[in-house]
């Protein structure tokens, strides 16, 4: 059995390695140089928390476990990521919709978490507020545009909103667990986070001229490792090395 | 030509003459503009080609810090390639211009990113070898006589040489590690040493636009010469390394005070200038594809500002 | 160092695997139930000679791999398979196209195989003919059917074949290794084998109206090691589970 | 009612009276072939969603073995489609219709398929439990009044059990190798178990169409019955697998002499049902894709056929 704070750490962790993993798939992709540069950024500040926090992770089991051994070899059932973030990319507007929901709520979080009485966690928090908040207005400044651009990109990205929309509900789920160290001061519950989010989320949706969808579909599991089909074609990918090289450095 | 043509031209001359920089503001002379132009876009698009190889590996890379160094470091290929279209830009030709020449086939990039990474000891050696080459390469360009190309020039190489000594660290590591890992970082160098050698172009005597250039001081040395230098830098580096170059006639020849190299395969460097490397096609296709791809999302953001500025003029208005 | 027929076995067991792989991806995707069963079909069958070569590669090595060891733990570099059947299937047209000029080499290189002096290499050759006779059939009716279908088909049938012609070129090259073989009578060299076969396609590409491209590029380098870059993506999918459990049995 | 119309009706009744089987050329009443073609249509439609999950696998199976068997098994499913398709056909309904309404989501298939497969031990699960359901329904069928289905389960069930017995022998190396495959294998089947009973249906008393299919014997046992006569035969199975099933109240009852379970959570069903199951979206996507991208193929084929229908017809008017 691994403690309730190991648990939270790979949460978070996994949540931004999963994307940063999904966001760098798109360079050399992008609609245009400057996204190639704005993703390869996001994606890297992404993998900066999930290294601090899959570090923190190993620390506190204490199985000398580091960053790369969580990355790099757990299976897909050890893995804690929200089902968000494992999604495939698709077009650039379900990616942008993906980035709008994930960093809006990740900025809430970090915002909050930036108090908590574990250091180490307010301390990632607390300079990952910056760069979340960044991500978050990228995310809005494109909704915007593909909302507000052409026909074309309306259709597009209020398929992407509806798309996507089912998979935030479980951002804001909350367990035992997180509410037991949010008790202490240790972590945020998730559910405190959300009426600010749908205010913010809802409110770039109509500004951009996008419905917001109906809540019907509430696909979850993530936090108890059970994820789409997605998710084990990704691992194998980024997993390989480290697994045909046992034991092996880098 | 005109009188005052003429003027303008004595000075551009006399520019050139003291070592002083070129300005976009400046007079210059049609066929400096243009070679200066197909140089610089030739460049930016390596960049941006460039890209792929390496981005190949982004989602495999083995450990997180090196995803993370190779993220950056793609990230920054990206940003020489803003850095470079811009410069072209001040020239008077525009980034779409030219990224449709590069789709169109009508403009070039650099042949070395027509071969494979095959494995992730190709992302080592591309670093150590073919950013080495290209610095080799650009580090004179930082005093090339037109200013806007200079410059970038400055701040792509001081980023290039940290690339190069991620990409040595990348196979110091593996050729110190298993087995396994040192054949990996072999190979890999077995594969880029030779195209590395070619980046440099064709040997002296029948480079086209050579003489014209090192005039124009937009080129300061010889391609042979920048070879031999580059291969002077490597071969102790190899050594370090503990991994060998794939030339049986490498050695130093005290008298030249250089290392003698065997003969590059010239037909290989056409063949794959000419199109028919293993991955122009594929590299081509993904470049294109990613272009059109995005064409809505361009379009869209074009919409979108236009669509801004009429609301900030009936707000004016109103 | 390892022997002709271990390197030569190597070579047919490759390309039948990694092309049964391509073909297996299809299944669940073909355009109708009938090409589910057929993909399907084609895959079991180069499946299954991919295992009878792999074992006796194995065999004849003498160091205790076995078709397992040979398939799921080689990296990139030590493939053998010519880089025509490692390409992505692309749409059916591609696949068909692919189909067509493998299974047509692939009939003509098993049916001499079938006299060879190496009674294994025979056995395999000779049950596998009436297998590949198939699946030469199969390619040519669809690509009569879609060559002499409909425009859209027509168009893009031309552009599957322009597309994979230059892969052919490397099914015929011999080199010292199995011209080595072939003096013995144990290998065929696989450029005796052209001209049988461009008579064979260019007719089925000319009933199908479809033309028969020039001969530029000549991309090659699969029996030295030397891939496309998409191998090492097949490879991670495929061998993920064997590597993540080091000598585990399934 | 016409005079003529009851004396059909009359010679159906004692076709189903005296278990004979109902051919396509016979009489049958107009709730008789709806039945049979909803039944018909969704049993075809499982088996082609079918494919889906354990597709998911083909290029991840860790043994070439394995490999060869499940492409096997998933062909065996398209085949099943076939034949399902053409019984439905028999009843003047085409596949291409059947498929629409699948696609436009006016008929169901087998709520079991939205369910995810998040490992390779998924795939002996649903062999052992999702086959292993599936043939204790299905098993009645090959009595079905109907002779064309009934001729096509008896084909399928062959299969079926064929099936079963891969699923049982994939978990049971799973449980006797390491620990972490031991421990895959009852994951996969904790998670299984549940949906598998739920294949059955409904409750008896809550099942709409249960007692006219059971007077036309078209079905023989109600949904509970199954759900029992499953239960009883996989109990022992687990022991033998030395896995554990996720139900604290499973027991043996001596006096009913049938194992007790526990309770169905029926929510669940209802809400898989109605399309909010982890993966009823997706399997959806996915069939609906390979339909449209399918479309031109289909087109060509028949355009094909046409110009050599006219061919044969010139030559032989020549």
């Amino acid at each position: 059995m691994t403690g309730p704070l190991f648990e939270y750490a790979l949460r978070l962790g996994d949540d931004a390695l999963i994307l940063a993993q999904r966001l760098g798939e798109w360079i050399s992709r992008a609609p245009e140089l400057e996204e190639d540069v704005a993703l390869a950024n996001i994606a890297l500040d992404l993998l900066g928390q999930a290294r601090s926090l899959l570090s923190y992770a190993g620390q506190v089991e204490g199985a000398g476990r580091d960053e790369d051994a969580l990355a790099y070899l757990r299976e897909e059932r050890q893995f804690r990521n929200v089902q968000l973030v494992e999604l495939p990319n698709g077009d650039f507007a379900r990616t942008i919709a993906r980035q709008l929901f994930f960093a809006t709520y990740q900025l809430g979080l970090y915002q909050a978490l930036a108090t908590s009485k574990d250091a180490t966690l307010a301390g990632v928090a607390g300079k990952a507020v910056k760069e979340v908040a960044y991500h978050a207005d990228h995310a809005t400044q494109w909704t915007l545009r593909l909302g507000d651009g052409t026909e074309e990109s309306h259709r597009r990205m209020q398929e992407a909103v509806d798309r996507l929309w089912p998979y935030t509900h479980e951002l804001f789920e909350s367990d035992e667990l997180v509410r037991g160290l949010a008790a202490e001061g240790v972590a945020v519950d998730p559910a405190t986070l959300r009426p600010a989010w749908q205010e913010q989320v809802t409110g770039v949706l109509a500004e951009a001229t996008l419905a917001v969808p109906e809540d019907d579909w509430r696909p979850t599991g993530g936090r108890r490792g059970i994820h789409t089909e997605h998710l084990g074609y990704l691992l194998a990918e980024m997993q390989y090395l480290p697994r045909a090289y046992p034991g092996a450095k880098w | 030509m005109t009188q005052a043509t003429r003027a303008l031209e004595e000075h551009f001359n006399r520019l050139i003459e003291a070592d002083q920089r070129v300005e976009p503001r400046d007079w210059m002379p049609e066929g400096y503009r243009k070679t200066l132009i197909r140089q610089i876009a030739q460049h930016a698009h390596s960049e941006i080609i460039g890209m792929q190889p390496e981005g190949n590996w982004i989602t495999r890379a083995p450990s997180l810090r090196r995803k993370a160094i190779l993220i950056a470091k793609v990230q920054d290929e990206a940003g020489h390639g803003l850095y470079l279209y811009s410069a072209a830009e001040t020239l008077g030709v525009s980034r779409a211009e030219l990224l449709d020449l590069l789709h169109a086939g009508k403009q070039k990039y650099s042949s070395i990113f027509n071969y494979p990474t095959l494995t992730w000891a190709d992302v080592g050696a591309i670093g150590w070898l073919v950013d080495g080459a290209a610095i080799t390469n650009q580090v004179p360009l930082c005093r090339c006589s037109y200013g806007p190309y200079a410059r970038a020039m400055v701040r792509i190489c001081k980023e290039e040489s940290f690339h190069q000594r991620q990409g040595f660290e990348i196979l110091y590591t593996l050729s110190h590690g298993t087995p396994e890992q040192k054949a990996m970082a072999q190979d890999a160098v077995n594969r880029w040493y030779w195209p590395s050698l070619m980046m440099f172009g064709p040997p002296d005597e029948e480079s086209k636009h050579s003489a014209q250039s090192m005039a124009w001081k937009i080129k300061r040395h010889s391609n042979d010469e920048l070879r031999q230098k580059f291969v002077d830098m490597i071969v102790p580096q190899a050594e370090a390394l503990g991994l060998t170059l794939p030339d049986p006639d490498l050695k130093w020849n005290p008298e030249r005070g250089h290392y003698d190299f065997g003969l590059i395969d010239w037909d290989e460097f056409y063949e794959v200038l000419k199109g028919n490397g293993p991955c122009n096609r594929q590299r081509m296709e993904h470049r294109r594809r990613a272009h059109e791809e995005g064409a809505w999302v361009r379009e869209a953001a074009l919409a979108y500002a236009r669509k801004q500025e009429e609301r900030a003029r009936k707000e004016q208005a109103a």
